[in-house]
């Protein structure tokens, strides 16, 4: 992998880089923005917020309640046994249980979501990063660029430092 | 905050990780003996019957059941509250979040040993799990123990996840700065995250899903804890009110568990200037309110009861109020109500050492709470011929000093390899959203 | 036609001999948990005899009430147990199903009238008594629950009897030991789905009453006691 | 002192060959014993693992039913009770006295017979006592079940071996196939 990075403190900078990079004429899709923290009140920080996932944990939710359904009715007319004078598939109890898988389908349906979307877990081998963003530093950069010397002057801010990597 | 200070931030998050006092070793060796003569104790009543324990004819439950009742109350302390202060973006909360989800799921995990530990015939507990077996038969889903299995292990996946999950940028931190086995444990833990915005973004939006999805969760456990009661037409019982009564009494012990925690946190990991006596402020009103509600809801009940005027109920409430298990009743409403009301109602009180007295008082007082729920209303069921008594043996004492010895335990060990401060979490919040820098302005 | 068994006590009969609980205890494999055991709350039996005292001393007269498994329709015991070790059975018997139980004792507390018991620990008999046992019921491991079952070896017995015979169930020819073993016949046994039986007719009885009927368990054993309004002349 | 739980052997329950529990080590009572001699037992129980019956020695059910003897020639109880009965030296001798009566098994059952000593069977069947299933034979003889459905074709074995798997689901499958009752109470009391 080659690409090209400039590390930079302060949010306001990495925007800028940003910016820069995208009057460069590079794509959006091809700018990786790596933090430590989310950066929501910035713009390069929700480039990418659109998500299916609110409408995957509904399905998740919806999957778990008909588990449920099916769980609480089926096998209780499986094999009929009367307690308590309550009919054999009683309501209000299994309302309970359909409840709890209804939930549990929207949990674990939105951490798979989570999971596939932002490819966890996943390999860092071959893709940019660098452990200086672990102590705060905001790494904004191009992997494989076709052009890396028309990039760097775009990185190249006041207060951060570029990088590259070789092969 | 000026960029520079958030190396130094996770430079004092990460130091218990990597620096281990004596105390830590004492620590885990003095609360493991304590676990393993639990675990002794709980096999030898396994291989004797669980007669050896306290409980008796008509006095089925006892002491396991009351540590179940607390524990799953205690789990109300970090999910819940974590996921309500998460949910009005409550900046303070940034701090207090992991160690309140790190009580939840361990406490969560110890309280769902116990109906485990109070079978008669505990090899036989996976018969409540929902699985084809060649006998045909299901568990029966019109039992609040089912209900429970259920409840539970939704919530303890939740709480897991919850826990896990805004962990995984901080695990990432550590592997960048750890070195050999470290960097490889790390590394597998922190599923190779690198922080790029889309994983963010996904983290965000998952957290918030969660958030919204594990309140009603943390709601129905407890309630549905209580149904393990007021489903049985028992004295004292079978009332509407255990559901909402026993959702507030957890989270009043939830929160007195997580003062308590803090506190400890801060004097042996040097966190002072991270959990600040704010927090503690904080905390301490929620637990202001909680014991009014618990008054409110004690209050409620017993005027009911009381009025009513039922000849069965009667016997449990005088027995209660006045009879043998008074001094017990009293004690609860001192430690509930009367400490804790003036130390966190008056200000100049609610220091952390005041947090702390009255958050010790309110455990010992919900520990009782649930005791009381649960014996005095076996022992004085409808027929007065069948009355009958109870007091626990050395067995159910020993496992349950284990079990707090166990939260210990796992709470010593999670702090000594977790950051039980999200790192990541305080970095967000020690910048504060410039105006200008919001919205689209490329 | 399905069975439903039932019972009816006559209180104004019952001596408190206790005979009953005796021949409960030998029919059932009941085990005798010793003194210790007992003083501590481990004490089994399937009927017990509860005694009250009406009027102050010196005029006291004692009233026995014989109490077991009431074998409701409507059993607060059932519903509560994850396992469905205890359900109706279709003879409306309350059925504590031994191999199923994993010892919640959920139904001991359920129970209103205190009528399930615990094996707290293993059942052990010294020689000679393991000769004693009857080898018709269970005997019944460490952590189950028990019960009263109306004699559940008996019907068996006797429904695999007529069949073979090919002949219905003659009322008064089934009997649990309880109700066999009462010298003032105070204990009446049969089908409540059988409207000449003996014990339909006592369940119908204006001396009639169900013990904690206002509960709602729909218990299937009837006590039968003189009501203050009611004159035998009357009829 | 002995436990009855254990060794404790009734028409209809098969102890199979538990081992009894030990004397009692703890309580205020005699009446107080774990259920199981040691660890390693009460694990085979938990999975319910029990070794093969060994018999005196191999009788062959083949031959026997090969020369036409009916099982109820030799197994008297089934049609009338729980257990299908496990023959005496007796019942063997009302036709050995006369037949093969030269063969050294045969010679030695006739000393045995003559000492009124019997053969050590072992069950081959049998559940773990807190099973509590019951058994009775008869009513199913009567149900006309054939002793293959739970026994295999002992026209072709010698010493008869365990041939279907006995759990729960066998005997629920074939009570729901012939609109027997499926009552826990019907087996389980």
């Amino acid at each position: 992998m080659k690409a090209v990075y400039g590390l930079y403190a302060e949010p306001e900078l990495a925007q800028q880089a940003v910016d820069n990079l995208r009057a460069a004429g590079v794509a959006d899709a091809d700018i990786t923005v790596i933090s430590s923290e989310p950066f929501e009140h910035f713009e390069f920080g929700h480039r990418d917020a659109k998500t299916v996932m609110p409408w995957m944990a509904v399905v998740g939710g919806l999957v778990g309640m008909t588990t449920g359904y099916l769980l609480t009715s089926v096998t209780q007319m499986a094999w009929p046994l009367k307690t308590s004078g309550m009919p054999i598939v009683s309501w209000w109890p299994n309302l309970i249980v359909i409840f709890e898988l209804t939930m549990l389908g929207a949990i674990v349906a939105s951490v798979i979501t989570l999971l596939v979307s932002a490819k966890l877990p996943g390999s860092r081998a071959g893709k940019l990063y660098d452990p200086e963003v672990s102590d705060g530093y905001i790494l904004v950069g191009v992997e494989n660029p076709s052009d890396p010397a028309r990039l760097e002057p775009a990185l190249a801010i006041n207060g951060g430092r570029v990088k590259s990597v070789e092969s | 905050m000026n960029r520079t200070l958030t190396k130094p931030l996770a430079d004092d998050l990460v130091r218990p990780l990597f620096h281990t006092s004596v105390w830590f070793y004492a620590i885990v060796l003095t609360a493991g003996t304590v676990v393993a003569c639990g675990a002794a104790a709980w096999a030898f009543q396994v291989w004797n019957g669980i007669g050896v324990a306290g409980i008796r004819w008509p006095v089925f439950w006892g002491f396991y059941l009351v540590n179940f009742v607390f524990w799953i109350g205690i789990s109300h302390a970090g999910t819940l509250i974590s996921a309500i202060l998460r949910l009005v973006d409550a900046q303070w909360r940034r701090p207090v979040t992991r160690c309140a989800e790190v009580i939840t799921v361990f406490a969560l995990m110890i309280g769902a040993m116990f109906p485990i530990i109070h079978l008669g015939r505990p090899w036989l507990a996976f018969w409540l799990f929902p699985y084809p077996s060649s006998r045909e038969i299901w568990p029966n889903f019109r039992s609040p123990l089912a209900w429970d299995f259920f409840a539970i292990n939704t919530y303890l996946t939740g709480s897991v996840l919850f826990l896990f999950l805004p962990m995984i940028p901080d695990l990432a931190l550590v592997r960048d700065r750890s070195t050999g086995w470290r960097r490889r444990v790390y590394g597998f833990l922190a599923f190779g995250w690198r922080g790029t915005t889309t994983q963010w973004n996904r983290l965000e939006s998952a957290m918030q899903i969660m958030a919204v999805a594990i309140i009603p969760v943390a709601v129905s456990v407890h309630t549905i804890v209580s149904f393990d009661f007021s489903m049985a037409t028992v004295p004292m019982w079978h009332s509407t009110i255990f559901g909402p009564y026993f959702v507030a009494g957890a989270i009043f012990s939830g929160i007195a568990a997580l003062i308590i925690a803090m506190a400890v946190l801060r004097k042996t990991l040097r966190l002072e200037a991270y959990l600040q006596p704010i927090h503690f402020e904080n905390l301490g009103k929620l637990l202001l309110l909680m014991s009014l509600l618990w008054a409110y809801f004690v209050f409620a009940e017993r005027l009911t009861v009381w009025y009513g005027n039922e000849p069965s109920e009667m016997a449990v409430f005088w027995a209660t109020q006045r009879g043998e298990y008074a001094v017990f009743y009293w004690t609860m409403v001192v430690c509930n109500f009367v400490i804790p009301l003036p130390i966190l109602g008056i200000r100049r009180l609610r220091t952390i050492t005041g947090c702390v007295i009255a958050s010790l008082g309110v455990l010992v007082g919900m520990w009782l709470e649930r005791f009381l729920i649960i014996v005095p209303s076996l022992a004085h069921k409808q027929l007065p011929y069948s009355w009958g008594t109870y007091e626990p043996r050395p067995v159910e004492l020993t496992i349950m000093a284990a079990t707090f010895a166990a939260m210990i335990l796992l709470y010593a060990l999670f702090s000594k390899f977790v950051p039980i401060i999200s790192i990541w979490e305080m970095r967000a919040g020690d910048r504060p959203a410039t105006p200008s820098a919001t919205g689209d302005h490329s | 036609m399905a069975y439903r068994w039932g019972m009816a006590v006559d209180l104004d009969r019952c001596t408190g001999c206790e005979a009953c609980v005796t021949a409960c205890h030998a029919e059932n494999n009941i085990p005798t948990v010793g003194a210790g055991q007992a003083a501590r709350g481990r004490a089994m039996h399937w009927i017990r005899v509860e005694r009250y005292y009406e009027g102050d001393f010196p005029d006291v007269r004692v009233k026995f009430r014989p109490v077991l498994c009431q074998h409701c329709d409507a059993a607060p015991c059932e519903a509560v147990c994850p396992t469905y070790a205890s359900h109706q059975s279709e003879d409306g018997l309350n059925a504590q199903v031994y191999n199923r139980c994993i010892g919640t004792r959920y139904c001991g507390n359920a129970c209103m009238y205190n009528v399930r018991f615990f094996n707290f620990f293993n059942p052990e008999w010294e020689k000679p008594l393991n000769l004693q046992l009857n080898p018709d019921v269970s005997i019944r491991s460490v952590g189950v629950m028990e019960k009263c079952t109306f004699c559940v070896q008996r019907i068996k017995a006797a429904k695999v009897l007529i069949k073979s015979e090919n002949r219905d169930l003659k009322d008064g020819e089934l009997q649990p030991a309880c109700a066999q073993a009462c010298p003032t016949t105070a204990l009446v046994f049969g089908d409540l789905n059988d409207p000449e039986s003996r014990v339909a007719r006592l369940s119908h009885s204006p001396r009639g009453t169900k013990l904690l009927e206002d509960l709602g368990a729909e218990p299937k054993v009837t006590y039968l006691q003189k009501q203050a309004w009611y004159e035998p002349d009357a009829h | 002192m002995v436990t009855a739980a254990c060794t404790f052997a009734s028409p209809g329950q098969p102890s199979g060959t538990w081992a009894g529990a030990p004397p009692s080590r703890w309580g205020t009572s005699p009446v107080v014993t774990p259920a199981h001699a040691s660890a390693g037992d009460a694990v085979r129980g938990f999975f319910g693992i029990r070794p093969d019956a060994r018999q005196p020695f191999d009788f062959s059910h083949q031959i026997h039913l090969s020369k036409g003897v009916l099982c109820t020639d030799c197994h008297t109880g089934v049609e009338k009770g729980p257990v299908a009965g496990i023959p005496s030296i007796n019942t063997c001798m009302i036709c050995h006295s006369q037949i093969a009566t030269d063969r050294p098994l045969i010679k030695t059952l006739t000393e045995m017979q003559e000492k009124g000593r019997e053969l050590d069977w072992q069950r081959v069947y049998g559940w773990v006592p807190e099973a509590h299933v019951r058994f009775d034979h008869a009513p199913h003889i009567r149900a006309k079940v054939e002793c293959s459905t739970c026994h295999g074709n002992l026209a072709e074995q010698t010493v008869a071996q365990r041939a279907v798997n006995m759990n729960m689901s066998f005997c629920v499958s074939c009570h729901k196939s012939k609109q027997a009752s499926n009552d826990c109470l019907t087996c389980h009391y």
